[in-house]
């Protein structure tokens, strides 16, 4: 029972005294504020970076550099008035942004951000719970979470919110799967479910360990993770769901103070909880070179230098989100769509196709050279008929005219 | 008139225009839709060819002759837009301009000058002229009203022939020769003139400006409408103008049948009078011996409870309703139907006093004012015009100067037409009866040869003696050949008020209270039993008590009433008093209920003029605080009592007049809106002069030119033509909100005058002076004395007597002195006139403090009094 | 490398100027014909240049000037003729700031300052009367607590009137062809096409 | 994607010919509305776009039945900003007539202005001066040139490019800045005024207008990078909201809604107005008629306008600005305190204006939305009996249902953007 709560954590390996239980209860406070606190800083950075690459200064204002400009935000928020339409199913539109909320946040606890580390004589993860399922655990917070959007949208009795909602159905539904899809590219070489794990095989130990880390060796799984992640997580290219040049705001519409700035919130929790386990299962999580300097059990090397590397890894993809907002038009829903069945999922496929015949002929001791050009071979002679049956533009003009 | 005026064929720029011999090439061309651009040259005043400005070039003609003194002639060709004369414009503007000030900015008639307008169309953009210009002290006051700036004059001598040659006022004139040359008035004699406002509007430049309007407005943020003035009773029509809501101005506008774009001074400056200090704004009670402000509601509710007490104390004959003819025809329609038709008491009077019986008035064979022009000869037998009714004045004093019309005038004084007179006969005051037996033998030299009407101008004289005197005279002037009655009446809407009833014994449209009785029954509900009292036994019965509720509308007794005592009891001893007024006089405060009135300018609606033309008057500021039109207060009234008059607007009520009345037949709201110099009652013997168009004010035209819209082509022609006429009237796709359908109604006959009962003048005791009491144009009543130009000009209380009875006295002149009537003793100052008669003392009514009304008795039919030296 | 160089020039602004500002501790300068609240201007004297004539008024577009003149008090004028502007109101929830009223002036009394942030907490401080907008004692415009004035955004004000003052006469691009005022004496005119 | 490929090649067409011959208006081509109504229990939602929605610009509202994400049927609604701008150019004086008609079509202000402009001075028989031609020339082309980029920043924005909107509006803003030295307003600028300009060019605007230019080409240059090849961005515009030349003859539509379908037709070529003959330039214009070639043909529009305003500024003559008919242009400020005659005109044409002949005409120019046009009439006076505008976004506006049916909604909201309608041009 307790492998199967808490897989390898070693603090719950022992007994479980006051001691434990109250630790568990401070990385829990611990992890819901740097969540809480990654997502306003992340706000302001996205601005910030958006700003520099509009030429414009963006936020300065409140706080220092205009660092606490998400908190007067979101204060300001909260002192707005609340409407609920007319037509609203008022039960379900007050608990919509709370399903987002919770699932967003209970992602976020499979995250492995640091080592082992000893507190109070117990030895623990940097980590809320390392569960033996975490990443099923991920996928199905990750399906709840559409449950949020897709209710509030049905509950705000409108009709743009109402658009929304079936377009978020419809997206994450389908990104769910080339998601899934990625993470089982991983999974295939990993041969475990628990985050723990999935880091540790990417430890650090030293430069030649980043070949190790799965983005090398599952680089095209980690490309369609990239994809869908940023599809699942409403972020532009993909925000189709809330679209403001559509459908005003989609889904959140008709929410106003508070509500709104919990989906907000929500949104961006997804963001990096995505991010992070991008971080975890293909850039190695918290692993990076400790400072050699000090021994190897001085807390800097134990506590501060994985929690760091986390964080930059962290960053420099965030920094990519950040990136793609500021470069990319947003896709048409048909066209995600397109790019969601017709290429994510069936490029998955071939991953997987391909990655499970490289790991099944390594144990069978097959020919490599030969099966996995023959497989790539029949894989793309698959596309390639997908291909040529799309409709090209000039038939499409020809068509409409 | 006889022989038709022979049609020439001129040629102007080419295009071929019809004329008739003589007359002037400017006016042709005019006419025919060529502007010939003149400042000197005006419709209504004698051609002088001053100014030059409207050089044209006629073929075969050496030079270029000016069009305002050129008459046209058979196959004249003449060209107004040839090189030539535009060389010739430009030089003469420039010339004009060299000593023209720069003060356009500044200048009032910037933005509206035919200089500046004529400059822009004809003159050059630069000016060659770099020398020093002329210079006069800036703006002299020439008189109370109008101020002269030299240096903008441009000598075309149209404000000194207006005053020599229409006005008969000849103060102002030209002085200096050469560069010189400027307008002076003389030293010792000021320009003081009831018309000195026409000279600021004939005016092409800012020479002339008036006092009132200096720096008030400029002409782009003015709004016009076309209206009819009532300060008196001719119905001159006007151009009244306001901006941000407050009238800032009156304008003539030229109308053949009335004021040919005249206007007089009280007319035009009165306006400010509407925007008085103490007008009311809200509706007021009396609670606790004090006037308090409330609610439209509740005033209402009020006065029809207190009037309701009254109906069930003493019966319909217990309540009483005096005044009504300040208002619109509408107004006093609604008040008739409210006091007759709902209440049903026939103690209704609209004149105070000072006129004549309605059945008179409206019974007479009626005159239109352009009868003057056509008359074999004009009987005078009214008060002074020129003091009561100024330009009415001018159009007797054109017949008569200009046209050749001969004048009799029967009068116990010097007037202002008198020296205009060709014969005259002078009696006692009170005496006109045995004077106007001897018109007819005055009149026979004087219409030898001589065909059309006699017109009659018929008023009281002075307001001393009783109408009795003009009555018993007016039937003796019936019975001349021919003869035709203009009523001189005082107060704007008088007659329209007895139009439409407001008299005792008549109903609306010309109808005895016995014949109509059936009529308005079927219309209104009931109608009164019997004739009730005029505004003398009103208040005679009211000073007695037998009056349950007094309704004023517009009335101020005590102020405008020839005797003061029997008003002032009169108002003390009624049961209950509803004042329907605009302004804070004496019986507004001791009313018991007050209800404000919008006033002239604040209401639209029609208006009938002394020869009985209906016109209209328009709305063109909202007033301050809450003030209602008369007749939307009457019908409240009357839903109180009991009935619903369901009206909308006053278009409503013309049509429900034209239905009900006889005497407005088919005047309703349509043809009224399109009748563009108003209808003449009744319509069926005026059909003819009917004119279909309405008129439009021209704005940024030619500014200050006459304002006379070209002749109507097609619906004149219509209206000319008596078949097409009935159509053009009926315009039966427009629906008739009336509410009483005239189909179905049972007729009534109009009033015929057949001679009254008139009381004996008596003799007058030779000790006693007898009083003559006319009224002036500047008097204490509310349009002067709230005008804040006009106030200065009220002259000062005084008894004028022959400077024989000063010495026979025994003071010196302008000595005070004691004098007794019948109504007590007053003091006053006495001064010598000698145009004044032996034995008579003459005393302008209502001049401010102690009056005539402190002396009339108004119950006796002349007023006599005996002067005592003070100790 | 088509497809994705778009990357590359956002990135590329990363490391360019930013062009915005911190607008309201810092303004941008205005140029010299810009149209701003209005001012009235006075003679070098003191004497007010306005003469109550209207013509603001009457080509004003948007009917938001309201002037009305009065008779110059012969022992203290205001202005030097016979009239003076008695009020002078511009309602700026109506105006446009064309300038037509600048170009229409006879005397130049009222021309533009470079000030166009004032905002109202209500519609009585959005019509500036006379007081408000004739120039004090040193010629320069009254600030009001409403208005966000930096600098010397009242030295140049009649930018405007001297643009046009030519009025497409090439012959008269470059002269003075206007009075002195309060504090500032005769403005330079423009180059014009001389420069 | 080589289908796309061609299309490039396609785009390269310019030409600097003139006028082509309108062809013989045969049968309408065009199809949306009037609608049958659906029989039986549809699946199908009414949704109102606007008038009140972020990529509506402005109040338009496009009612829309959708099955699904698709448009069924759509039509534009429009009135939402109605003005009464024609009908208070009636109570306008010609001299203030500028004041209103600028507001029209705020984007190209200066395009309204000189189209009233031309109109009057065609019913006044007026030459303008040549320094005037030229000057309206240059404005007229910075005016299109902030137009398009305003143009690319929506249309950016509309398609979801965020930093795009900040582009263009930052390249727009340099325009503007130097609009407003010139004119001293950055909008609604009133400066083109019958018989020539309100003012000369002020100081130091070559190297102002230069600069500007410099810094438009290097905007261009990076839309271009950012946008044209980006995959998205093709997906989501090319073979959307597709036009014929025909659809378009047969709806009015002109600039470069008709430009994109291969008709070379703009009125600067075709009926050369100011001085547009005397300079070089190109129309632009594409075969395919989608949203991705009126995107592309504003883009490079805006490069051709570049070349204008640069022989703008080497060639632009001296002399007088303004015609020197009195009885049109007030005169100089130092001629009222002097001269008598020129005061009167001066009170006169600012108060009461100046007074036009008689008669009725229509001018037209190309605006960066097409064929604005001027109906004027007048009676004698100093104020129009009518003045109507013929704004391009109006008979625009009228493609926008046949190009939206059987599309997606996010196809809808680029349409509307390449459309570019204005609605203060609309509904007036």
């Amino acid at each position: 029972m307790n492998r199967l709560l808490a897989a390898g954590d070693p603090l719950l390996n022992g007994p479980i005294d006051l001691t434990v239980v109250l630790i568990v209860i401070g990385k829990t406070v611990a992890i819901f504020a740097f969540l809480l606190v990654a997502v306003m800083f992340y706000v302001w950075f996205m601005r910030k970076v958006i700003a520099d690459m509009q030429n414009r200064v963006g936020p300065d204002t409140a706080g220092p550099w205009g660092l606490l400009q998400t908190l007067a935000d979101g204060i300001k928020l909260f002192f707005k008035e609340q409407s609920v339409p007319d037509t609203a199913d008022r039960r379900v539109f007050f608990l919509a942004p709370y399903i987002s909320l919770m699932t967003a946040f209970l992602a976020f606890a499979i995250v492995p951000i640091g080592g082992k580390v000893s507190i109070a004589g117990h030895w623990t993860y940097i980590q809320l719970a390392d569960i033996p399922i975490g990443i099923l655990f991920l996928l199905m917070m990750s399906g709840l979470g559409l449950y949020g959007v897709m209710l509030a949208g049905w509950a705000s009795g409108s009709k743009y919110p109402l658009l929304g909602s079936v377009r978020a159905s419809a997206q994450l539904l389908s990104y769910e799967a080339a998601f899934g899809l990625a993470i089982v590219g991983v999974l295939l070489q990993t041969r475990t479910l628990s985050t723990r794990a999935i880091a540790e095989q990417q430890s650090w130990t030293g430069i030649t360990s980043l070949g190790r880390w799965y983005v090398i060796p599952a680089f095209i799984a980690f490309v369609i993770y990239i994809i869908s992640a940023v599809a699942e997580t409403n972020h532009p290219p993909f925000d189709l769901v809330e679209a403001e040049q559509e459908l005003v705001g989609g889904f959140h519409t008709e929410y106003t103070g508070i509500r709104f700035a919990i989906f907000f919130l929500a949104e961006f929790m997804n963001l990096i909880t995505m991010s992070a386990i991008a971080v975890t299962l293909f850039l190695g999580g918290p692993s990076g070179p400790s400072l050699g300097f000090l021994p190897a059990d001085n807390p800097v090397n134990t506590w501060l230098m994985p929690i760091f590397w986390f964080v930059a890894k962290l960053l420099a993809l965030l920094f990519g989100t950040v990136w793609i907002r500021a470069s990319l038009p947003r896709l048409r829903y048909d066209q995600l769509m397109d790019l969601g069945w017709k290429w994510l999922i069936e490029l998955a496929f071939l991953w997987i196709m391909v990655s499970g015949t490289i790991i099944v002929g390594r144990d069978q001791g097959w020919n490599l050279f030969l099966v996995v050009p023959a497989t790539v071979v029949g894989a793309i002679a698959v596309l390639g008929l997908l291909r040529l049956s799309m409709p090209k533009r000039s038939e499409f003009l020809e068509e409409i005219r | 008139m006889s022989d038709a005026p022979q049609k020439v064929t001129v040629t102007i720029d080419g295009r071929e225009v019809q004329a008739e011999q003589g007359e002037l090439l400017i006016k042709v061309a005019q006419d025919n839709g060529t502007f010939v651009p003149r400042f000197c040259w005006h419709e209504r005043m004698k051609p002088v060819g001053m100014c030059r400005m409207c050089l044209v070039e006629v073929d075969g003609v050496r030079g270029l002759p000016p069009a305002c003194t050129t008459t046209v002639t058979d196959g004249m060709v003449v060209s107004t837009q040839s090189e030539t004369v535009k060389k010739a414009q430009d030089g003469v503007l420039e010339f004009l301009l060299i000593n023209h000030p720069l003060d356009c900015p500044v200048c009032d008639r910037g933005g509206e000058c035919p200089l500046q307008d004529q400059t822009l169309a004809f003159g050059p953009a630069e000016s060659r002229y770099v020398e020093e210009k002329r210079h006069y002290e800036k703006p002299i006051p020439i008189s109370d009203l109008v101020l002269l700036d030299r240096e903008r004059c441009i000598q075309c001598s149209r404000c000194t022939r207006f005053a020599d040659d229409i006005a008969g006022d000849p103060l102002i004139d030209f002085g200096e020769r050469g560069g010189q040359m400027q307008v002076i008035t003389y030293p010792d004699d000021p320009f003081v003139s009831y018309f000195s406002g026409n000279t600021v509007q004939v005016c092409p430049v800012g020479a002339l400006t008036a006092k009132p309007y200096r720096f008030k407005a400029r002409p782009w943020d003015l709004a016009s409408v076309e209206t009819t003035c009532q300060t008196c009773s001719v119905g001159c029509r006007g151009s009244v103008e306001s901006s941000s809501n407050r009238i800032v101005r009156m304008l003539g506008v030229d109308v053949e049948p009335t004021n040919h774009g005249w206007l007089c001074d009280k007319g035009r400056f009165g306006v400010e009078a509407l925007h008085a200090e103490d007008r009311i704004r809200t509706p007021m009670v009396r609670r606790d011996g004090e006037l308090v402000e409330c609610s439209w509601p509740e005033a209402l509710d009020a006065a029809a409870a207190g009037i309701q007490r009254a109906l069930d104390l003493h019966g319909p004959g217990g309540v009483a309703l005096i005044g009504g003819s300040r208002g619109t025809n509408e107004d006093a329609y609604a008040w008739a139907r409210l006091a007759k038709g709902v209440i049903g008491t026939d103690h209704v009077d609209a004149q105070l006093g000072d006129g004549l019986p309605a059945e008179l008035v409206l019974g007479l064979p009626g005159a239109t004012i352009p009868d003057l022009d056509r008359a074999a000869a004009i009987v005078l037998l009214a008060p002074d015009l020129k003091e009561e009714l100024p330009v009415l004045y001018l159009r007797v004093r054109r017949a008569a100067v200009d046209l050749g019309v001969p004048l009799v005038d029967v009068s116990a004084l010097d007037h202002g037409l008198s020296r205009y007179a060709s014969a005259t006969v002078r009696h006692l005051p009170g005496e006109q009866q045995s004077a106007a037996r001897e018109v007819a033998a005055a009149l026979a030299p004087l219409t030898e040869g001589r065909s059309g009407p006699i017109v009659v101008v018929l008023g009281r004289p002075d307001v001393a003696t009783a109408a009795d005197a003009t009555v018993a005279a007016a039937g003796v002037l019936a019975d001349l050949p021919e003869a035709r009655f203009l009523m001189a009446l005082r107060r704007g809407n008088v007659r329209g008020a007895l139009e439409v009833g407001l008299a005792p014994g008549v109903l609306p449209g010309r109808v005895s209270l016995e014949s109509g009785a059936e009529r308005f029954t079927a219309a209104w509900g009931r109608v009164p039993a019997a004739r009730g009292l005029d505004a003398t036994g009103i208040l005679g019965a009211a000073a007695e008590g037998r009056v349950g509720a007094l309704v004023l509308v517009g009335a101020d007794v005590t102020d405008d009433f020839p005797d003061r005592h029997l008003a002032r009891a009169g108002v003390r001893g009624a049961g209950f008093v509803v004042a329907v007024d605009a302004n804070r006089t004496e019986a507004v405060a001791a009313a018991d209920v007050v209800l404000p009135a919008a006033l002239w300018g604040e209401k639209s609606g029609t208006t009938t003029n002394l020869e009985g033309r209906v016109q209209r008057v328009a709305r063109k500021v909202s007033p301050d605080g809450s003030p209602m039109p008369d007749w939307r207060i009457a019908g409240e009234l009357a839903l109180r009592l009991g009935t619903d008059f369901d009206l909308e607007d006053e278009t409503e009520l013309q049509d429900e007049i034209a239905a009900v009345a006889p005497g407005f037949a088919e005047v309703d709201a349509i043809l009224l809106r399109r009748a563009r110099d108003g209808v003449v009652l009744p319509l069926a013997d005026h059909r003819d002069e009917l004119v279909l168009e309405a008129r439009r004010i021209p704005v940024t035209d030619f500014s200050w030119e006459p304002i006379a819209p070209a002749e109507p082509e097609v619906e004149a022609a219509e209206a000319s033509d008596p078949d097409a006429a009935p159509e053009a009237i009926d315009a039966s796709d427009e629906p008739r909100p009336a509410q009483v359908p005239a189909a179905g109604l049972p007729d009534a006959a109009t009033i015929t005058w057949t001679g009254a009962e008139a009381r004996p003048t008596p003799g007058r005791d030779n000790y006693a002076l007898r009083l003559v009491a006319g009224r002036r144009l500047y008097d204490a009543g509310r349009t002067v004395s709230a005008s804040p130009s006009l106030a200065g000009l009220v002259p000062e209380t005084a008894l004028r007597v022959h400077p024989q009875e000063i010495s026979r006295i025994g003071v010196a002149d302008g000595d005070p002195v004691r004098i007794t009537t019948s109504r007590g003793t007053q003091t006053l100052a006495l001064t010598g006139d000698t145009t004044v008669p032996l034995g008579v003392a003459v005393m302008a009514f209502n001049l401010g403090g102690v009056g005539v009304g402190d002396l009339v008795d108004a119950t006796s039919v002349v007023t006599d009094l005996r002067v005592e030296t003070v100790r | 490398m088509g497809r994705f160089s778009g990357f590359g020039v956002t990135l590329k602004q990363m490391f360019k100027p930013r062009v915005t500002g911190d607008y309201p501790t810092t303004k941008r300068p205005k140029p010299d014909r810009f149209h701003g609240r209005h001012v009235l201007n006075r003679y070098e004297d003191g004497m007010e240049k306005c003469i109550g004539c209207e013509l603001c008024a009457g080509v004003c577009p948007a009917k938001c000037i309201y002037v009305r003149g009065a008779d110059n008090p012969p022992d203290a004028p205001v202005s030097p003729g016979e009239r003076y502007g008695f009020v002078y109101e511009i309602n700026y929830l109506r105006c446009i700031h064309c300038d037509m009223c600048v170009e229409a002036c006879p005397t130049e009394a009222i021309t533009e300052s470079k000030l166009f942030e004032f905002s109202f907490e209500n519609r009585a401080d959005a019509i500036y009367t006379k007081a408000e907008l004739l120039v004090d004692d040193e010629g320069r415009a009254r600030r009001q607590p409403w208005e966000l004035w930096l600098g010397d955004e009242d030295d140049r004000t009649s930018g405007w009137m001297r643009a046009t003052s030519p009025a497409g006469d090439a012959d008269y691009e470059g002269r003075v062809n206007w009075s002195g005022e309060l504090g500032f004496g005769v403005r330079d005119p423009e180059q014009g096409q001389s420069a | 994607m080589t289908h796309i490929e061609d299309t490039f090649e396609r785009l390269e067409h310019q030409t600097s010919e003139g006028a082509q011959e309108l062809k013989p208006h045969h049968e309408i081509v065009v199809a949306g509305g009037p609608w049958p109504e659906l029989e039986g229990e549809g699946q199908t939602m009414i949704i109102n776009m606007g008038p009140s929605h972020p990529s509506t610009h402005g109040v338009l509202r496009i009612m829309m039945e959708l099955d699904g994400e698709t448009v069924v049927r759509a039509k534009p609604i429009i009135g939402y900003l109605h003005t009464g701008m024609e009908k208070t150019g009636e109570e306008l004086t010609y001299v203030q007539g500028g004041t209103n008609v600028t507001r029209m079509d705020y984007l190209s202000p200066l395009s309204n202005e000189l189209v009233f402009a031309t109109a009057v001075e065609q019913l006044l028989d007026l030459e303008i001066p040549e320094r005037a031609v030229w000057m309206r020339m240059m404005l007229a082309e910075l005016n299109r040139i902030s137009s398009h980029l305003l143009f690319q920043a929506t249309n950016g924005m509309d398609i979801g490019a965020v930093s795009m909107m900040i582009f263009g509006w930052r390249e727009r803003e340099e325009v503007l800045r130097v609009l407003e030295m010139i004119t001293g307003l950055r909008m609604n600028h009133n400066f083109i005024r019958v018989g020539g300009l309100a003012a000369d060019l002020p100081d130091g605007w070559q190297d102002a207008i230069l600069e500007v230019c410099d810094i438009v080409e290097a905007g261009v240059a990076d839309y271009d990078t950012i946008l044209s090849e980006n995959p998205i961005w093709q997906e989501r515009l090319m073979g959307v909201g597709v036009l014929t030349t025909q659809q378009c003859l047969d709806l009015s539509i002109t600039g470069p809604l008709l430009r994109s379908t291969g008709y070379p037709w703009d009125l600067r070529k075709a009926q050369p107005y100011l001085a547009y003959d005397q300079v070089e330039f190109d129309v632009i214009y594409t075969d395919n008629g989608d949203c991705y070639d009126r995107y592309r043909i504003r883009l490079y529009e805006i490069l051709e306008s570049v070349r204008i305003v640069r022989q703008c500024v080497a060639r632009m003559p001296g002399g007088d600005y303004r015609v020197q008919d009195k009885k049109v242009t007030p005169p100089p400020r130092a001629r009222i305190d002097e001269s008598m005659e020129a005061l009167i005109h001066h009170f006169k044409l600012f108060t009461e204006g100046f007074r036009v002949p008689a008669g009725e005409t229509y001018a037209s120019i190309e605006s960066p939305r097409g064929e604005i046009g001027c109906y004027v009439v007048s009676d004698g006076t100093g104020k129009p009996v009518r003045m109507h505008v013929r704004g391009p976004s109006f008979y625009n506006l009228q493609a926008m249902s046949p190009m939206m049916e059987n599309r997606l909604v996010a196809d809808a909201v680029a349409i509307i953007s390449t459309v570019d309608p204005i609605m203060g041009e609309v509904d007036r």
